[in-house]
């Protein structure tokens, strides 16, 4: 099959949806003749023009409520976070009103925007380029949150996040924009909600998110030498969460790892340690449940700092032959 | 629409261009919303409603004078302080009382109640409880109206506080951009809850901001129907002509306080006497009347029939349904299975 | 000793800080003549003037803003958000300024301010004014986040936020603010940082937080009828977590439950679960781990539904009797 | 300060009112910051540094005209496109190449790189990677210089893009409202990274949006120091005096891409050379000699000078410290017990 890099699936997707759905529209900063800072959209303006295409000022509170408005009167907008670091300044639009309005007008109305948010560090971009707040909006109810991890997942969980008839967050790593991989030509969609074993094993369940499931996948085939059968479950959906997958997995392997990106403390993981401890998979626990998560500190600017402050391959290593070899 | 006969052709254009009966219904309106507001009180008072609101006496000249050459596909975004607005684009009192009931007959089937008041099927998208929140969302409305080359227009109700937010900012320059159809429409009432707008800006209008947009900016006597309409005749116009946004502002007062804790601390007695003075209703009447456009009775009938209405609504509300504490997670998402 | 409400506490902790130190003000939205929406100030312009309790135009991210630039030049703010639902208009501030400007500086400037945020449902005032959002923040390195449940404990952990080095983020439940209780006339501080054991029990622990502490107090003294020993933790402070407290009193009731008003997934009970989960404390647990927090909903208007969408004392007794007695 | 003797009345007041010293020494500070640019891209490209940057070459102009006049005690906020104003506000580019290179040594103690770059010892406040991130902070510095009966001013640079955030607006309003000691300086070089003033705003000039905030909005010619110079410092002696904030824009250009993954697809060659052949640098050194205030080799001299102390930064950089990885979480707090 024809491969495409992580960014060239979603302006795949992006092209696809347009052309399925004449309410689709794109929106956000540079994203134009730009083609976008990670080069995403590339050249959509030039095939899809400057209506659907659409370079906003610098207004993340004000793009967001306009997403918001044009949802509301019936067009499926697209709006591009530069950075996921600058929803810090449109919480208010997609907290209070993209995620609630349905429910405080008692289902009287929809709001069906996707926005995109380049996320994650890597690229020496320093503190408040480098923030994955992913956990954030799982903690929203009315919003749905997706973190897709290959370019297959990107397109088909973007064309399920477009067609959604409520608010869909999408959280793309900055480092996966490169990554290529096979990606069927067709628009076809991925279940929003639904977690992918992406790899089975007997010893210990891996949940990983993102390009933590990549990682870990290296840290599996590496322990695969030492004996050690990993199981990683790609989340892929941080809201709603596919618990039963993991209890299913769980309950096989006795051991669960949560290794993610973001902030430890409150980030993901600490949401699925605590399902699976609230769980009937509780008692099939054999060992604590480790959480491989970012440093409790902002994102450095120096390059080992950097890559010292989030989990890389050999931590996940070591981290799971502890757990399974019950050194923890 | 045609003027009516009798009346004298130096009457200011508002006189002329609707007939008697279109304005005798804009009187019922602001009845309608000084009752509905009445009535609210005293329910929260007697203990019916709980929570808390926001009520627009004193208001109700720029709710209904700027919502009266609305067409139902317009669309409108309203504040915390939106029963005027939410009546004057057409929604049923009794509904809105169902709502601050927590009735699930209510608007918002007893889940968002009076700061989330909206009437989707007249175009109201919704009160806010975020000051400023209405205002990047009615410029998102007016760009899904541009997009689907509809000639209707979104108008913006916001307050002089809220003229304090980016999200004015914001919203403002992309509508202008954009040319968008958008009507900003500024009830300035003199006070962000305690702040008086000498405190809380250092321009004497909302409407001197409009310049930073390279939009027109107009002054209105928010106390006059006639006023108000008249100019914001003109932004719609100019909106479905597709000249894009103009900031009206409406200079106006809120006789109550600002919401039901308010001790009025911030302002005088003799300030809060000298606006009821200035109260839009009788002004309009006067002028009704003295056009020859509705007669005494006809008046005291409208009066009456709006007294009668709200009644109704409220005891409609009170023997609504209440919604089942089992469903609180009902409509959070359009699939519940999410 | 003399009672105080919640309110009247922090209006006393306010007080005695700025008579002790000149570089202290308040700012927020009418908190001057008006008093605060809660009363809080009172009559706080009057004692200390216009300069030094400083009412702002209606612009959250602009005061959170001029709040570190004040910190930075040598003053201490404390701001009062009216509700802490508009902390969504100023996560940039908060978050990509104040808890990060001294990692990003490289430890040259400290931002010494503190932010008020009154939380929670229970006033009737619908989804957009009733939020729970200290979990947010409590996922932000170079933040400390406090909850105080009490009269006596807001009056020493605000004059300990106030002395604070560090952004403090103070949630202070709605609820709370006509409660009474007794407190020392005289300045104190309560450490940052530290669990109270507000309970002691044998059968089962509880973390609690805010007004769920008094709720969970009340559940305690039901289930002592039935024989049951609830032990009852105020968490007190978010971030850091107080994790030694909590560990011991697991290992003596090997059973643990959290009690929290935010919405359930990734609300602040979720990281106490993991942290026990990943902890020494794991091999004690007998049962499950139960956590009851928010529905997954915004907050309703009509006032059962309010009331349903929070933990209750009922609710609470149940979920810990079928946890001490082995029904989960 | 007294201007020395031979030049002609006739001269504006900038070369009037600084002695021929310190007016070489703002251009040595051009020199200074352009061969920084020139250096840290360089070095960039040579793989020595990492992450993104973002260069002023061609706004030199305004960097060093705005600082001129401030003391060591006033503060300034910059930007993402901050090395000038560093350079211009005082700081030592060796330690700012340290930073770059991600060493102990560096301003940041390598935590920060190029978009936190601060030299907290000179009163610049801090680079900033949020567009519009520094103007609310500047108003509260300006804030506590009120309450300290400081006679100092804080100075925010921000970009003609930044100037369509809310926090624009915001910082602008409160800053009017108090009549705080700030000055606005826009730096409009004409593009929002890639879009055009034209596009993101629906006025000419950014500082026809002061008027909306009841303040005075000058524009001046970013290009030449002097023009720079004398409207900043009408504006700083009116913030000393306690009368409140300026806006001041100056129009300028960068002449390289918004940052390193830029490929200008959205100008064109001919802007780009038109205004190089603007460049402030020959510009300011033909009136310096024109006016009598340098010879031809006192340039070269200061030339050659900023050219060594670049390659000796550069050195001194490269030989710097590195971090030590165990120590990611030092700094987060100030008791690094929590
Ligand atoms: C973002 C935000 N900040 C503060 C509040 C609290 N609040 C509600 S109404 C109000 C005053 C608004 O003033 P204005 O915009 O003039 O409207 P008015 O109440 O005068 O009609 C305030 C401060 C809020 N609801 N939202
Ligand atoms: C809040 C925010 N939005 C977007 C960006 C990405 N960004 C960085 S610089 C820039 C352009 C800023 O334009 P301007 O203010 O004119 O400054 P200039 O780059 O022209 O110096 C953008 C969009 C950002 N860093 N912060
Ligand atoms: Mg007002
Ligand atoms: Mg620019």
């Amino acid at each position: 099959m024809r491969e495409l890099t992580y960014a060239q699936a979603i302006q795949e997707a992006l092209a696809q949806a347009m052309d399925a759905d004449p309410t689709v529209f794109l929106m956000g900063e540079d994203i134009g003749v730009y083609g976008g800072a990670f080069q995403v959209t590339g050249d959509l303006v030039h095939r899809y023009g400057e209506d659907r295409v659409m370079d906003a000022p610098i207004s993340e509170l004000g793009q967001a409520g306009v997403a918001v408005g044009a949802a509301l009167a019936g067009c499926r907008p697209v709006l591009e976070f530069q950075f996921s670091d600058f929803a810090t300044l449109a919480m208010e639009q997609i907290v209070n009103q993209a995620a609630k309005l349905r429910f405080m007008l008692g289902g009287k109305v929809n709001v069906p925007l996707v926005m995109r948010f380049p996320a994650g560090s890597g690229t020496g971009a320093a503190a408040q380029h480098s923030q994955s707040l992913e956990a954030w909006l799982a903690h929203v109810p009315g919003l749905k949150v997706i973190q897709p991890s290959t370019p297959a997942d990107v397109k088909g969980m973007l064309l399920a996040a477009i067609d959604d008839p409520d608010p869909v967050m999408v959280f793309e790593h900055k480092l996966l924009y490169k990554m290529k991989g096979e990606v069927p030509e067709e628009p076809y969609r991925i279940a929003i909600g639904k977690a992918h074993v992406a790899r089975e094993g007997r010893d210990v369940t891996v949940v990983a998110t993102s390009i933590m499931v990549h990682k870990s996948l290296e840290a599996a085939t590496i322990l695969d030498a030492e004996g050690i059968d990993v199981e990683v479950i790609d989340l892929r959906t941080l809201r709603p969460i596919d618990t039963a997958t993991i209890i299913d997995s769980v309950k096989k392997t006795s051991r669960l790892a949560c290794v993610y990106e973001g902030v430890k403390t409150l980030g993901i993981g600490a949401e699925i340690s605590a399902r699976i401890a609230e769980s009937e998979a509780f008692d099939y626990l054999d060992a604590p449940i480790l959480r491989l998560g970012g440093a409790e500190s902002p994102i450095p600017y120096n390059p080992e700092l950097e890559k010292a402050a989030v989990p890389q391959v050999p931590g996940i290593v070591e981290g799971l032959r502890n757990l399974v070899r019950g050194r923890m | 629409m045609n003027a009516v006969g009798k009346i004298k052709p130096n009457a200011r254009p508002f006189y002329q261009k609707y007939s008697a009966d279109q304005l005798k219904d804009a009187l019922r309106k602001m009845y309608l919303i000084r009752r509905f507001e009445e009535g609210a009180e005293e329910a929260y008072m007697r203990g019916l409603i709980h929570g808390t609101m926001h009520l627009s006496i004193g208001q109700e000249g720029s709710a209904v004078g700027a919502t009266m050459a609305l067409r139902n596909t317009d669309y409108i975004t309203s504040t915390h302080r939106g029963h005027g607005h939410c009546i004057g684009k057409g929604a049923e009192p009794k509904l809105m009382f169902a709502e601050f009931f927590g009735k699930e007959e209510g608007y918002c089937r007893g889940r968002g109640g009076s700061m989330h008041i909206a009437d989707v099927s007249t175009g109201n998208l919704g009160a806010n409880g975020i000051v400023g929140g209405g205002l990047p969302i009615a410029v998102g409305a007016a760009l899904a109206i541009k997009k689907q080359k509809r000639d209707d227009v979104a108008m913006c109700f916001f307050g002089d506080g809220a003229s304090n937010e980016g999200a004015f900012h914001e919203a403002l320059n992309m509508a202008a951009v954009w040319k968008l159809p958008v009507v900003f429409v500024c009830e300035n009432n003199k006070y962000g809850m305690s702040v008086s707008t000498e405190r809380s800006m250092a321009v004497a209008n909302v409407a001197d901001r409009a310049s930073a947009y390279g939009m027109p900016g107009v002054i209105t006597d928010g106390n006059s129907i006639a006023d108000v309409e008249e100019a914001i005749a003109e932004a719609i116009a100019r909106a479905r002509r597709g000249e894009g946004p103009t900031l009206v502002e409406c200079k106006t007062y809120r006789t109550r306080g600002h919401s039901r804790s308010d001790r009025n601390r911030y302002r005088t007695k003799e300030e809060i006497e000298e606006w009821k003075a200035r109260d839009p209703i009788p002004h309009f009447e006067a002028e009704l009347m003295a056009h020859g456009l509705a007669t005494e009775a006809e008046v005291i009938a409208i009066r009456k029939s709006a007294e009668a209405e709200i009644a109704a609504g409220i005891e409609f509300a009170r023997l609504g349904t209440d919604p089942n504490p089992n469903e609180v997670t009902r409509d959070v998402y359009s699939n519940e299975a999410a």
